[in-house]
């Protein structure tokens, strides 16, 4: 018992060391951001994705304001853990930053974001999709998508390709199974066909599913809401039965360079969200820089994570300068000054309603084309004609 | 007390037990021979649960026991010991046999267990570890204070006194039988060495191939020719 | 002279340590963490000790208890305080769905439990209407504020942990001390001879199993309410298997606090030194001490510790 | 409908046969000595990345990759039996706990050499399709490796029943104290079946690859699968095994066939348990499961 509490006592004095050493930023023009991430656990890989964003945005952001201000991103790992994400957000914030940038997985978010709102520090996103997020009409959380956005895009894609009979197929996981049902309500309102299948993450063997597709369901389309190692597993059972369908569609993580790479003959003609074409075609100036900046750092082209939370980030910064400017940013007036944000940005144009959303998030659809990703809709985006129909076989 | 009829039971087709059949009275003295493998210790686990027999009747106090699991049998006052010691582990003498008694005879009597130990011998190695610090004869008395200690009124003995030296032998001989007076126990005790079970037990069951093949007084018993060809040289007479 | 070490460790767990980093939220959350894993290692060793069983699923009984909790709180608006210590009876009830378990032998019974585990996270994923499914539960009832304590803050949170660990540790010295605690550790060598002498041996696993459970879920039950949230791969997840399981080990499971000291030695070194020092995958660690205590030291640390301040006790610090 | 219970079928007979040659070989350990070990799983997944690594370092076949992942993972397994060997006192425990721990150790280690990424192979071939009578679809690789999986446990249960070190093997199994009077010298025949453990789990390893996708987390997962599997066949029977686990690959498939994918993992536990409780000893006898 004794020893219990010396051992205690001792680890906890060093916790309260490292706690100071890490404190407060000395000079006011030296911004602090803080960044909580899942850099290991399930989402390791996205959390590193918009972790690299956050990186070139500070990068950028450091040139632009060279001599005037600086900033600096501290980032601490929440392992994917609800738990570890409040304690990071509790400590960042004691170390003294002026907001917060990153976040993934709703879940995660949600417990996170509402420590920074108990502390009413800024916490500002783009790894969690879910209604359920804004709805709790937070004063100090910002996100820059929604579901609603991935859904506008793959209904937007299916309605183009004029589909009548869809089959869904989703992953039992929150955003996912969310996702998928506000694609089902949307097209079965406008007297599309939809069959819903719901699979579980452990599923590796996608035949006997994709088989009850080809079979029974007869789609024009099928689309596909899961992550990396699902959209493989879909793709190879359907190479393999070769349902008679006109198009594969899938969400995010999919229609990336990652993929083009790793799994390029399985990718051909396959679409999924992207705001990017691959390889990048930037007409905007930021954009190139940000192309470039991000080659510079990571010496491989930038991806739809990267790019997200570049923007989260470029976003708070902007905000942090005109609060700083007009001095209410010491007075916590970094919420409001955000709130006034009106910017068109790589993933097109930002505003943030009351509850912190963007209401203006639209996604756009790439095509897989020859180890290339073509944006195909929306029109005013695409650089490329939709080849259609069109599958991996 | 204790009846059995007709038990039988067959491990993988081999006939263990061939309908065994015999009583105990209430304070009665048995002892049960047979060469080796003969079933003795197969009757001891049918009677205290060990073995589910696979035919025939077991009472107890007018009671079936063939329902029971080993425990309640124990609560009932059946108490036994095993041929090859069986102290409790990571206990001390007196720690096993206040386990025996909190959860066989459901009571808390330290008189009783320090009684027992007297009895036994045991009370200067009350305090040492049971598994690792008793001698052979110790640790057979210790078997013995177990089933002891649970306020058994019918004690099954599996050789308790093999494998001792004449001289501790006889010694601990007469510790059972006042045990057995003291606590008025009907006993049944597995044992080879003739002069020991007649000097204990006016009654003497014989046991060959899984049959009760004689069942009497020791000297009628052990004159009658069966008994001797089923024993040969393994009695001293 | 015993008491009084007592009484001045209690005074320290109670009121040294918050006043010490009651200012600071981030190392009252790490220790808060910390204690949440020493009380479900306390109860992995109770039933490793006294029960003689290794499990690997007591995220289920994790899991149970504080879904059942939060169900009751949030949906039937059941008192947190009371919610807490339905959810350890939630618990103790689900490991009443393992009893066949029970028959079964060291491995056995250590993976059919982790298989009870996966059949739970599936079942709180697909009960969608009470659980909230995939989804989860957000901003579940907090502790509440008593006689002007409130608790539901980061020092409320410690007070309350620390006081349900102490409680189980308590329970845990009494049953081990009991002639139980005696019938418990004979029967690990010979079940059948404690059986012929009338020890119920399966009934005491039974009860060692839900004891166990219980504990592990109040446990789990308190996390949900100082989390305020849960979802199926968080609450069932096998985090709260593999920490406890380490910090037991590294602590020394056959003791009352070695799991205690463990958790907090293990979590808060993880935290504070691994974390920073490789923040990838910084767990191979756990596995690391893992295997060093069980080839080096099997008894665990505490034992080590005690043996090494009075000469004797060898068997006292191992019983 | 019937077309698509043939499929489910003939997939779930494809999953079965990989399922089994990575159970097959947990099963000869725990044969042979008395422990689970929970880190095999990870050797499975050891192999997978090996092979990985030789396909996008140097281009080499996957298959042509088995040799030097059998290597890699036959020494990882025997560093796990020395460490396993030192332990004493409380044997069933601790090895338990052990190899948990060197399960986390090898999870770790993966994911901060290869990090998160799924991968899988980028050989065109595993993945082209393979139709009987065209009603029944299958990847190459599945057929290939499943046939080939076939041959392998055919070859170790041959082994098993005719060279003197598998009959030393089958009698630690039955029997461990008589083996040894009969004069088994248990260290040697222990080692064997761990390189014959690692031998399997390199090929399923490898199978994995290029028939689905690793990644680090996915070793846990085999070691389990494997465990329920070998509990279902009971232990030591190599046949057993290879029913057990295409009966979970059958049951998974019909399950996602006839309710819904997320049920699958549930039906398979179901069943484990079933098994369990109804006939502990395994559906093939072998080992008794029950408590002394």
């Amino acid at each position: 018992m004794t020893r219990t509490l010396a051992k205690l006592a001792a680890t906890v004095a060093t916790a309260a060391l490292m706690v100071a050493l890490g404190g407060p930023a000395a000079q006011a023009k030296d911004f602090l951001l803080g960044s909580e991430l899942p850099l290991t656990g399930n989402l390791a890989r996205v959390g590193q994705g918009m972790h690299e964003g956050i990186a070139v945005a500070i990068d950028m952001a450091n040139k632009a304001q060279a001599g005037k201000h600086s900033f600096k991103v501290s980032t601490i790992d929440d392992e994917t853990s609800p738990a570890k994400a409040v304690a990071a957000v509790e400590k960042l914030i004691g170390d003294g930053v002026v907001a917060l940038t990153g976040g993934y997985g709703s879940n995660i978010i949600g417990p996170a974001s509402e420590a920074a709102q108990k502390a009413g520090v800024v916490y500002i996103t783009s790894g969690g999709v879910t209604p359920d997020l804004t709805g709790r009409g937070y004063k100090t959380f910002f996100r820059i998508n929604n579901t609603d956005g991935y859904a506008l895009a793959m209904i937007g894609l299916l309605q183009d390709m004029a589909a009548k009979k869809v089959s869904v197929v989703y992953l039992n996981k929150e955003a996912t199974s969310n996702l998928a049902k506000q694609v089902k309500e949307t097209l079965s309102a406008k007297g599309v066909a939809v069959t819903m299948h719901e699979f579980d993450g452990s599923t590796s063997d996608f035949k006997p599913l994709i088989n009850k597709v080809k079979l029974q369901d007869r789609p024009d389309v099928v689309a596909m809401v899961g992550y990396e190692n699902d959209y493989v597993g879909i793709l190879r059972a359907a190479k393999v039965l070769k349902p008679d369908v006109k198009a594969m569609v899938g969400v995010w993580s999919l229609a990336t360079s990652q993929m083009a790479k790793e799994f390029p003959d399985l990718m051909e003609n396959v679409h999924g969200t992207s705001m990017l074409s691959f390889p990048v075609e930037f007409t905007q100036p930021e954009a190139l820089e940000f192309a470039a900046t991000y080659k510079k750092l990571f010496n491989k082209e930038p991806d739809y994570l990267g790019q997200f939370g570049y923007v989260q980030t470029r976003l708070l910064i902007d905000a942090i300068l005109r609060a700083d400017a007009a001095g209410t940013l010491a007075g916590g007036g970094l919420p409001d000054e955000l709130r006034k944000t009106d910017a068109q940005t790589l993933i097109g144009r930002v505003t943030f309603d009351a509850k912190g959303d963007n209401p203006n998030f639209t996604h756009r659809m790439g095509q897989h084309q020859g180890g290339k990703v073509v944006l195909v809709w929306p029109k005013a985006f695409a650089n490329g004609a939709m080849r259609f129909p069109a599958t991996p076989w | 007390m204790l009846t059995l009829e007709g038990v039988h039971v067959n491990f993988g087709g081999v006939q263990a037990l061939k309908s065994a059949s015999f009583a105990v009275a209430e304070g009665e003295s048995i002892g049960l021979v047979g060469p080796n493998g003969a079933g003795k210790t197969t009757l001891f686990n049918v009677i205290s649960g060990v073995v589910r027999p696979s035919g025939g009747r077991l009472d107890f106090r007018g009671q079936s026991l063939l329902k029971l699991p080993e425990w309640k049998r124990a609560r009932l006052g059946i108490g036994r010991s095993f041929q090859i010691p069986r102290p409790l582990g990571h206990c001390t003498v007196r720690e096993n046999l206040i386990v025996a008694q909190r959860f066989g005879a459901r009571t808390n009597d330290p008189q009783r267990i320090d009684e027992i130990l007297d009895i036994l011998n045991l009370r200067d190695k009350a305090d040492s570890d049971a598994a690792t610090e008793l001698a052979l004869t110790e640790h057979k008395a210790l078997e013995v204070g177990k089933a002891l200690a649970t306020n058994p009124s019918l004690l099954l003995l599996d050789e308790v006194l093999a494998g001792l030296e004449t001289t501790s032998k006889r010694a601990f001989m007469e510790r059972l039988g006042a045990v057995r007076d003291r606590y008025k126990l009907a006993m049944v005790i597995i044992e080879h060495d003739i002069p020991t079970i007649a000097a204990l037990c006016p009654r003497v069951l014989v046991l060959n191939f899984g049959q009760i093949i004689a069942d009497g007084a020791p000297d009628a018993v052990f004159r009658d020719p069966e008994v001797i060809r089923s024993y040969t040289g393994e009695t001293t007479l | 002279m015993k008491h009084a070490i007592l009484g001045a460790a209690l005074l320290a767990a109670y009121v040294g340590v918050p006043l010490l980093f009651g200012g600071t939220p981030y190392v009252m959350g790490l220790i808060v963490a910390a204690l949440t894993i020493a009380g479900v290692a306390l109860a992995w060793a109770l039933l490793g000790n006294l029960g003689g069983m290794v499990s690997f699923g007591h995220a289920a009984f994790f899991g149970v208890g504080s879904y059942t909790s939060a169900v009751l709180s949030m949906k039937l608006g059941v008192p947190v305080f009371a919610a807490l210590l339905l959810g350890g009876l939630g618990a103790a009830v689900a490991s009443v769905a393992m009893l066949p378990a029970l028959r079964l032998r060291g491995p056995y019974f250590a993976l059919a439990i982790l298989a009870y585990a996966h059949i739970f996270q599936i079942l709180a994923t697909e009960m969608t209407p009470i659980t909230g499914g995939a989804g989860g539960l957000l901003s579940i009832p907090r502790f509440p504020t008593l006689f002007g304590l409130e608790f539901g803050g980061k020092t409320g949170g410690y007070v309350i942990i620390l006081t349900i660990i102490l409680l189980s540790a308590f329970v845990y010295d009494a049953v081990r001390r009991s002639a139980w605690g005696l019938a418990l550790k004979a029967m690990h060598d010979t079940e059948i001879a404690t059986r012929v002498i009338g020890v119920p041996s399966t009934h005491l696993k039974a009860a060692m199993l839900a004891l166990s459970a219980f504990i592990t879920g109040v446990v789990g039950a308190f996390n949900a309410h100082f989390i305020s949230f849960l979802e199926p791969d968080y609450a069932f997840s096998s985090t709260w298997t593999v920490l406890p399981i380490a910090a037991a080990i590294f602590g020394g499971y056959r003791t009352v606090w070695g799991p205690v000291v463990g958790a907090l030695a293990i979590y808060l070194l993880d935290q504070l030194v691994f974390k920073p020092i490789l923040p990838h995958g910084h767990q191979m660690v756990l596995g690391v001490l893992l295997c060093a205590m069980i080839l080096l030291s099997p008894g665990g640390l505490l034992p080590v510790l005690l043996r090494r301040r009075r000469s004797e006790g060898g068997r006292h610090a191992h019983a | 409908m019937i077309e698509l219970t043939l499929q489910a079928l003939f997939s779930g007979l494809l999953a079965g046969g990989y399922y089994a040659t990575v159970a097959v070989g947990l099963a000869l350990v725990f044969g042979a000595m008395r422990v689970i070990n929970l880190a095999h799983g990870e050797l499975v997944l050891l192999a997978a990345y090996i092979a990985y690594a030789a396909e996008s370092r140097y281009g080499i076949n996957p298959v042509m990759a088995i040799p030097i992942a059998l290597v890699v993972v036959a020494s990882a397994s025997a560093i796990v039996y020395a460490l396993l060997s030192r332990i004493e006192q409380d044997r069933e425990i601790n090895s338990l706990i052990l190899t948990f721990g060197i399960g986390i150790i090898m999870t770790n280690g993966i994911l901060t050499i290869w990090a998160a990424d799924i991968h899988s192979t980028t050989n065109p071939w595993f993945q082209d399709s393979l139709v009987i009578a065209d009603t029944l679809f299958a990847m190459n690789a599945e057929v290939a490796f499943f046939v080939g999986g076939l041959a392998l446990m055919a070859g170790v249960y041959w082994w098993l029943n005719h060279s003197w070190q598998g009959r030393a093997v089958r009698a630690l199994t039955s029997n461990r104290n008589a083996a040894m009077l009969m004069g088994v010298n248990p260290r040697q025949t222990e080692i064997l079946s761990f390189m014959i453990a690692a031998l399997l789990a390199t090929f399923a390893g490898v199978a994995i690859y290029t028939g689905k996708t690793v990644f680090p987390s996915l070793g846990h997962v085999l070691t389990v699968k494997a465990f329920i599997i070998t509990v279902l066949a009971g232990m030591g029977s190599i046949h057993g095994v290879l029913i057990g686990a295409i009966m979970i690959g059958v049951i998974e498939s019909l399950t996602v066939t006839y309710l819904s994918a997320s049920l699958q993992e549930l039906a398979g536990m179901l069943l484990f348990l079933v098994v369990l409780f109804v006939s502990p000893s395994g559906l093939f006898g072998g080992r008794r499961a029950l408590a002394r």
